[in-house]
């Protein structure tokens, strides 16, 4: 498997020079009366989405800036139609 | 007290034949042996800057227009401009006349000492770089000068390409200055099948006048 | 030495120059051009290798190392493919796994036990009682394995890597590979070639069959090659091997140096925007009782012997099999004086009218509708048995050469590794690209073609497509070219017979791990009903052959045992590296990088002793005293230089610079003032603190800031990533290199730094804390910090790192009259400790959080509004009494205190130890632990327990921090 | 055609309408589950339900190595008791599991890492656990191929020896269990994908197969690196876990020259020999989540760069496949176990990461007993999900390991 990631300034690039940072999350829930599972859900918890997933990335070993792209977990294949699985999760909330 | 003298992150082995001090810096002009090419020049006493700002479209560094769309670069007046990202350019005053003294406005930063400098130039130049790293200096639609920022023998640099045109092919390289010691190494490994050899300013001086 | 064909056009040996190579300790003479094996041929030698279970005699099977058949040691390498590893002068070439030699093994009994060896059987056996088990399990090991590597053993050679950019990866250099590379080339796009053998020319180069307008094949071959050398867009690797392809077109090879590189073996890494796989054919083994004894051989192995090698690979032949490839390689070898008994081919017709013809004009004896069932002869074959398919009727020929294929087989192996998929194909009976990769193209005989032009057209047409991937060729011409392909001859039909009508029980499927046809049956009863579980039962197909010998029969074999229907015949994995890689090839040049301070030359010349932390190289200790005691008196008494250049310097600027301090630093960085030094602390959404540095003020939303070693590296991604939805305006500066760090920490510190300053530096004009910036010399601008990390008066001079050696100079000269000595990390560790400044990482891991480590005084609770990274989980974990707490602690009774990473105990343990010492400033021990809050109270006996301790134990109490100078009047003087 | 043979894991039957308990996923933690509660608590009508085949994930593509030196107090008796366990299975299961307990040394590269070692080893010394630090010299005694010299990347300082742990064949363990299980009468379907878990009322009501649909009162996902998004997917449970491929690679097979079992953090990378005489070695994860289960170019060149540095002698030595598996990584690289807690009836036994071999046998007794009794018993607690929200994360790693940039 080869990596490939496009950044935005660099173009499309061998994926070791990037690192991952996390599923897409939305930005930092605001801090008043965020419950520790509100907060534990922002932190830690994952979708582990088999498909499509948006999420972050750092180019490290080139122009140093961070973007969302989306990509298919079972190819490791960048997606440009744009559209996660599971994107709205079956059953947000706690059975 | 003693004379003050710079220190350059680029150690050379060969013998310098001829040296001139500048700001400083013992600069070595000449090399003894520098052979037919191609050549690793220590740039790294020539001043860099970094310049930021949010609206890079208003400046003009050194009169200069910096070129809009990131990886492309402009020469002007001995000054290299590389756009790096929406608010990012490099300066590298290659001049040896030693003109560019950096503006006094906040977006600057003198980054000359952050980085050791080399010029790789002449022939193979590219057959040397195909050994230390993946980035594709021969696409075709990459037209000189342009700008790589990436891993090169492992470590990011930033890599600006000022000719692709067989024997005047070179490039300019810099990287963190910790990393000098290991990546003229480097370098110097890849380029013995090619007969790289070390040289002075003036090799660099006379290249880019040609360009 | 056996006579050489010395006139044939297609040789690659130069009969007249003689190699001389070491053969089991004699001298024996190849010729230049010679693989390994085929030397040893020359020489007579049939028996390379004895097998790996049942040390069963090996020998030449076919020429591209489809089976350990051949594996020796060559110059102490093991497992070394004779069969395509050129001969040089010199080498030494030794027999594996064998009691006595190859010829004659001790251990050959094995293969009449094998009855006791039924697929899996190890499992059953050996364990009970369980006491014989570790026994048995070193007679295992002892038996198996094939080479012998010494522990010592240093790998001689030149290796070189390579990563290339390419618009088109041609994979196989034969007539399609060419073809392709050529229409690509013509095209205007940049094409690289590959071919694994030392020329191009493929399934081509050896044959003398017409081509076409009377061109024999090789002279085809030869003008390709020609074409493809002309052409200045194309770089062909020749004696490379492509061994993985990967998405997104990323191909990996290797290529064996010739004489002028300067590289034994190098590794190459190709990029390329479209790949063409056009890596032909082996052939497909036919199994029969005794089908790997020596003197059995396939088709393209004895003809190649012939026509690459001249060797005439036996006297009197009898031909078994199943493909017109067959019929050819049985007229050219009767031809150049191979006497042939009998042909007996698989199939009942479908043959090449004009071979047949041929065969019956030379009265070559052909039986249709025949299979070879068993090979005679205890070590080398001496008699065939052949029988019809139907194993009715039989017959048997006397011989020293079986040439023996049922098929062939595409190698597919640069589809599927790259997540192409493989469909059964009737027609052919072979497994055909189904699904290719994205911009992954098949050509040639991997499309299971055989006729010489549809190879070409083939080739051209993939080119084209590879062309059109790189948006540099139209649908019409691609049109054009299929068109092209779909008027000639189309895939032959193959043949579907798996083994010939035998039992099985020596019938080998996989020659590696000696499988029989016996064993595959026994796993299937067993419920491995898959062939991937099979391979795993009964490990056919893991051995160095890497699935080229049984990769093709096994999923036909157990499709057909359980009756399966043909859609359910599915192809088993194959793994890259397609072709066994060294380790030292793949491991390349291997630069190390690291990065070196501006003090490294000075330090190494005193003395200092380096350890690599992270991405730099930094002086730990300047004497073989481990424990650093004169540096840390010096320290204490006199003055001392740290080199602290790796701490992370940054600038931030811009409107909201402030506001992204705020995110990332726990303090209230707008209280941070002009002239100040602010230290304070990162956290992670945990709260644990990542990092900890000091902040000083330049300017209005201008800030110079220090991060700790390891984290400068990760400080522009961080700060970025917790900002990345706020669209604020700043910009960072990383200044780690760019300035030196010398830390001048002494109570001399100041008598030093005034001999070479020339503004006021007392401690009214520059006290505590504070931040100054100054000139030395009128020339070197230099950034200035009163800090007090090892509890002494301290100066932390940033220089910029060209003049760093300058300033070093005039402080060690300036310095001579008050003693001043090196300090390295590990002084500086105790010197700090002794202080309870902490260390992260040492004083603090994953689940430590700032109020754990009593630094709850740098956090501003009420800085909401700014989101701080770290500020809810802080909050919310407040309260906790379970959390590990940093204490100080004093050992009882001063005994010695204990190593770092003991442990606090009762019945549980209750925390660790993260940094104690016997304080040589404090004549005790102390040090500080992580420890339950239950435990952190002062006065606490803590119960340390120590690795190897048995039932001794430490006791300490829990004291007040810090150790040394609690005041900190020593810091502040 | 008829088979002669009884096939070891029982005939192919047809999937029942309804059963006891119901396994998601035919790995190890299912396997020694169902083993466990048909063993020891006569729970027997099991179903257990795999995609492909038993030992299609993990199972089949693990290290292999098994230990009992972890970090904490939590998992020292935990993975002590799983070490203790392999002979008490080949015994039991009557068969060779191939437990060669060859001993593990794990080398250390600075100063900082004796220290952590000291830790661990003083850790796994206080719940009679054997290990020891020993120096570069004395970890040259026991592997002559270590290159103890300073000038490689990370020079060796010294090592955890750990005697006790080695190697259980890894296959064996899969059809001894599923054979043991059998003959207790589990029924394995294989061939066989879970789509849903069924509730009402807060419990378990059933499961949805591609064979239809069973009803049951208890089910446990325990499907390896799969786990974490079928539980999302099933009962929309996020969890703490990023999936990612780990690697690893077998050279041609040698006669002896590596008699324990050699890893390196510093280097990112095991070895051993297999009995076969194959240096099996590895260890490298891509550091994204994706379950593609591929092997990258980019890591078999490390792996030859790391081996050439600290065990040269296998320069002269060839690859000779590599593979992946999938590991579920949790931050504090332990693992998720608990019952009953979201929906009544659903227990979980994830986040593994690349510790899910060794472990199987001491976690399919204990889940066993928590699922016959509904109770969890003491080994399991510190497990609990519920640990990220308290803050409490267990400190099996001295470093944070997580995928967004957290360290």
């Amino acid at each position: 498997m080869a990596l490939t990631i496009t950044c935005p300034i660099c173009g499309k690039r061998n994926g070791y020079e990037f690192k991952f940072g996390g599923e897409e999350k939305g930005p930092r829930p605001e801090e008043k009366d965020l419950t520790p599972e509100a907060w534990c859900d922002y932190v830690h918890m994952n979708k582990c989405v088999a498909g499509v997933q948006q999420e972050w990335w750092f180019h490290k070993d080139g122009c140093g800036s961070w973007f969302p792209i989306y990509r298919d977990t079972t190819t490791n294949l960048e997606q440009e139609d744009q559209k996660a699985t599971n994107q709205e999760g079956k059953n947000d909330e706690q059975v | 007290m003693k004379e003050i003298q710079r220190v350059s992150p680029v150690v050379f082995k060969s013998t310098p034949v001829k040296t001139k001090t500048r700001d400083n810096w013992e600069v070595v002009m000449e090399y003894s042996e520098e052979g037919d090419g191609p050549f690793l020049v220590d740039l790294s006493h020539r001043p860099r800057f970094d310049l930021q700002d949010s609206n890079l479209a208003a400046q003009k560094p050194f009169g200069i227009e910096i070129p809009e769309t990131p990886g492309i670069c402009v020469l002007e007046k001995g000054v290299l401009a590389n756009r790096m990202n929406g608010t990012q350019v490099s300066l590298y005053n290659l001049d040896s006349d030693d003109t560019a003294v950096m503006p006094d406005e906040s977006g600057y930063t003198d980054v000359t000492e952050s980085t050791m400098c080399v010029a790789l130039i002449g022939k193979n130049v590219f057959s040397i770089c195909e050994k230390l790293t993946a980035l594709d200096f021969m696409d075709p639609q990459r037209k000189a000068p342009f700008l790589f920022q990436g891993p090169f023998s492992h470590v990011p640099c930033q890599i600006v390409t000022l000719s692709k045109e067989g024997d005047i092919s070179g490039l300019v390289l810099t990287c963190s200055r910790g990393y000098g010691r290991d990546m003229i190494h480097s370098i110097l490994h890849a380029g013995e099948e090619f007969k790289l050899t070390p040289a002075g300013e003036n090799r660099f001086t006379n290249w880019i006048k040609e360009l | 030495m056996m006579n050489r064909f010395n006139h044939l056009p297609t040789l690659k040996v130069d009969t007249t120059q003689k190699i001389a190579f070491i053969y089991k300790g004699k001298k024996h003479y190849g010729v230049k051009g010679d693989t390994v094996a085929t030397a040893l041929y020359a020489n007579g030698i049939r028996i390379f290798a004895r097998s790996l279970k049942y040390h069963r005699p090996r020998g030449l099977y076919s020429l591209d190392g489809e089976c350990s058949n051949t594996c020796m040691e060559v110059d102490g390498i093991p497992n070394v493919r004779c069969e395509n590893t050129l001969l040089e002068d010199g080498m030494v070439i030794k027999e594996q796994n064998v009691k006595g030699s190859a010829e004659n093994d001790y251990m050959s009994f094995l293969d009449k036990l094998d009855w006791l060896m039924p697929a899996g059987f190890y499992y059953n056996v050996m364990h009970k009682p369980a006491k014989i088990w570790p026994i048995a399990m070193k007679q295992i090991r002892k038996a198996a394995g094939l080479g012998k590597i010494s522990p010592d053993y240093e790998m001689p050679g030149k290796f070189d890597e390579v990563f290339l950019n390419t618009d088109v990866c041609v994979i196989g250099g034969g007539p399609a590979g060419m073809m392709a590379a050529l229409s690509s080339a013509q095209k205007g796009l940049r094409v690289i070639l590959m071919e694994s053998r030392p020329w191009l020319g493929g399934f081509f180069e050896y044959r003398s069959g017409q081509y076409k307008d009377r061109q024999a094949l090789h002279e085809r071959a030869l003008f390709l090659a020609n074409e493809v050398a002309a052409h200045e867009n194309i770089r062909s690797f020749t004696s490379t091997s492509a061994v993985g392809t990967y998405n997104n077109n990323l191909v990996t090879g290797f290529q064996i140096g010739k004489k002028e590189d300067v590289f034994d073996q190098r590794y190459i890494e190709i990029r390329a925007k479209s790949v063409v796989a056009a890596a032909g054919c082996i052939e497909r083994p036919l199994i029969f009782d005794n089908n790997e004894r020596p003197g059995v051989m396939q088709i393209a192995c004895a003809l190649r012997l012939a026509k690459t090698y001249g060797l005439l690979p036996g006297k009197k032949a009898v031909f078994s099999i199943g493909h017109d490839l067959g019929l050819e390689a049985a007229l050219e070898l009767h031809d150049l004086g191979l006497a042939i008994s009998c042909v007996a081919d698989i199939r009942e017709d479908g043959h090449d009218p004009e071979l047949l013809k041929k065969i019956e004009d030379k009265k070559i004896p052909l039986l249709k509708g025949w299979v070879a069932t068993k090979a005679h002869g205890s070590k080398l074959v001496n008699k065939i048995s052949l029988a019809s398919v139907d194993g009715l009727v039989s017959k048997s020929f006397d011989c020293d050469l079986v040439v023996a294929s049922a098929g062939i087989t595409p190698v597919t192996g640069h589809i599927t590794v790259a997540q192409g998929t493989l469909k059964y194909d009737n027609h052919t009976g072979c497994f055909l690209p189904d699904q290719m990769p994205e911009k992954m193209h098949a050509a040639g005989r991997v499309l299971g073609l055989n006729d010489p032009l549809s190879v070409e057209a083939s080739g051209t047409l993939a080119g084209l497509q590879a062309a059109f991937d790189c948006e540099n060729c139209s649908i019409q011409e691609i049109g054009e070219a299929r068109k092209a392909l779909e008027n000639l001859p189309g895939p032959v039909r193959g043949t579907k017979l798996v083994t010939a009508p035998v039992k099985g029980r020596k019938s080998f499927i996989c020659f590696d791990e000696d499988a029989t046809i016996k064993n595959i049956k026994q796993a299937i009863e067993k419920g491995f009903d898959v062939p991937e579980l099979i391979k795993r039962f009964t490990a056919t197909g893991l051995g160095p052959g890497q699935g080229g010998i049984p990769g093709h029969n096994l999923p036909l074999y157990v499709a057909k045992y359980q009756t399966l229907p043909d859609v359910s015949i599915r192809p088993t994995n194959v793994r890259p590296p397609l072709v066994p890689t060294l380790i030292s090839t793949y491991a390349g040049v291997n630069h190390k990088m690291f990065k070196i301070t501006p003090m490294d030359e000075m330090q190494r010349k005193d003395g200092g002793i380096f350890r690599n932390l992270g991405v730099w190289q930094r002086a730990r200790y300047f004497s073989n005293d481990l424990t650093c005691k004169k540096e840390i008196e010096n320290v204490r008494s006199n003055v001392g230089m740290l080199d602290g250049s790796t701490l992370g310097k940054f600038r931030i600027h811009g409107s909201d610079a402030l506001k992204a301090l705020q995110r990332v630093f726990v303090s209230d960085m707008s209280k941070v003032k002009q002239g100040r030094v602010k230290y304070s602390a990162m956290c992670n959404d945990d709260g644990c603190v990542i990092d900890d540095g000091v902040v000083v003020k330049q300017g209005e939303n201008d800030y110079y800031f220090t991060t700790s070693s390891g984290r400068a590296g990760q400080t522009v991604e961080w700060i970025r990533y917790h900002t990345r939805y706020d669209g604020w305006t700043f910009a960072l500066v990383n200044l780690t290199d760019s300035l030196g760090v010398i830390n001048l920490s002494g109570p001399n510190a100041r008598k030093v730094l005034e001999k070479v300053v020339d503004i006021d530096i007392s401690n009214e004009a520059f006290g505590y804390s504070e931040y100054k910036e100054f000139k030395i010399q009128d020339t070197v601008q230099t950034r200035a910090m009163r800090l007090g990390f090892v509890g002494e008066l301290s100066y932390e001079l940033h220089v910029p790192s060209s003049y760093v050696k300058a300033v070093w100079l005039m402080l060690n000269e300036a310095g001579k009259e008050f003693n001043i000595k090196n300090f390295g990390v590990e002084a500086q560790n105790v010197l700090r400790m002794e202080k309870c400044h902490i260390i992260l990482g040492q004083e603090s891991e994953q689940r430590t959080n700032l109020l754990d480590l009593g630094l709850g005084f740098l956090w501003d609770r009420n800085k909401t509004e700014a989101k701080t990274v770290g500020a809810v989980a802080l909050r919310q974990a407040e309260n906790d009494q379970t959390r590990l707490k940093l204490v100080g602690f004093k050992t009882e009774n001063n005994t010695r205190a204990p190593r770092d990473g003991a442990l606090v105990v009762d019945e549980k343990v209750r925390g660790y130890i993260c940094t104690a010492r016997d304080s040589f400033s404090l004549n005790e021990a102390v040090g500080m632990a992580l420890v339950e809050g239950e435990l952190s109270k002062i006065g606490t006996r803590l119960e340390i327990y120590e690795d190897e301790c048995g039932d001794d134990r430490i006791y300490g109490k829990v004291v007040k921090m810090p150790f040394y100078d609690p005041e900190g009047t020593r810091m502040k003087m | 055609m008829f088979l002669k043979k009884k096939p070891m894991w029982g005939k192919k039957t047809k999937l029942k309408s309804s059963y006891d308990v119901v396994i998601i996923g035919g790995g190890l933690h299912s396997l020694a589950t169902a083993y466990f509660l048909a063993k020891e608590h006569g729970i027997t009508d099991i179903a257990i339900i795999e995609k492909n085949y038993i030992g299609f994930g993990g199972a089949g593509r693990n290290t292999a190595i098994v230990r009992a030196n972890q970090r904490t107090q939590y998992n020292v008796p935990l993975y002590k008791e799983a070490l203790d366990l392999w002979p008490v299975l080949t015994k039991d299961l009557d068969y060779n599991l191939m437990f060669n307990n060859c001993g593990n040394l794990n080398l250390m590269h600075s100063e900082a890492a004796m220290k952590a070692a000291r830790m661990t080893i003083a850790t796994a010394q206080f719940h009679g656990v054997e290990s020891h630090l020993i120096d570069a010299k004395e970890a040259k005694e026991l592997v002559p191929a270590l290159n103890i010299s300073e000038d490689i990347t990370f020079p060796i300082h010294g090592a955890m020896f750990h005697p006790p742990g080695g190697v259980v064949r890894h296959d064996a363990v899969v059809w001894g269990l599923a054979r043991g299980a059998a003959q207790k009468g589990v029924e394995i379907h294989q061939q066989t994908e879970a789509l849903g878990i069924g509730t009402k009322n807060g419990k378990v009501t059933s499961v949805t197969t591609s064979q239809g649909v069973i009803n049951t009162k208890q089910v446990l996902i325990s499907a390896g690196g799969y786990s974490a998004a079928l539980i999302y997917d099933m009962l929309g449970i996020k969890l703490p876990i990023s999936v990612l491929t780990i690697q690893a690679m077998v050279t041609q097979p040698l006669k002896p020259v590596l008699d324990h079992v050699v890893s390196s953090g510093a280097y990112h990378c095991y070895a051993n020999q297999t009995l076969k005489g194959e240096i099996a070695t590895g260890a490298h994860m891509d550091p994204w989540p994706n379950y593609t289960t591929l092997n990258t170019a980019h890591y078999i060149k490390h792996q030859a760069e790391a081996l050439s540095e600290f065990l040269p002698c296998l320069r002269g030595v060839r690859f000779m496949r590599i593979w992946g598996g999938l590991a579920d990584m949790t931050p504090d690289m332990a693992p998720i176990m608990e019952g009953n807690n979201h929906v009544e009836g659903f227990f979980m036994d994830c986040g593994w990461g690349y510790f899910g071999f060794k472990s199987c046998s001491a976690v399919g007794k204990y889940m066993a007993e928590y699922m016959a009794t509904d109770n969890c018993p003491d080994m399991l607690k510190p497990f609990a999900l519920s640990r990220y929200q308290e803050h409490k994360l267990m400190g099996e790693t001295a470093a944070l390991v997580n995928y967004s940039p957290d360290n």
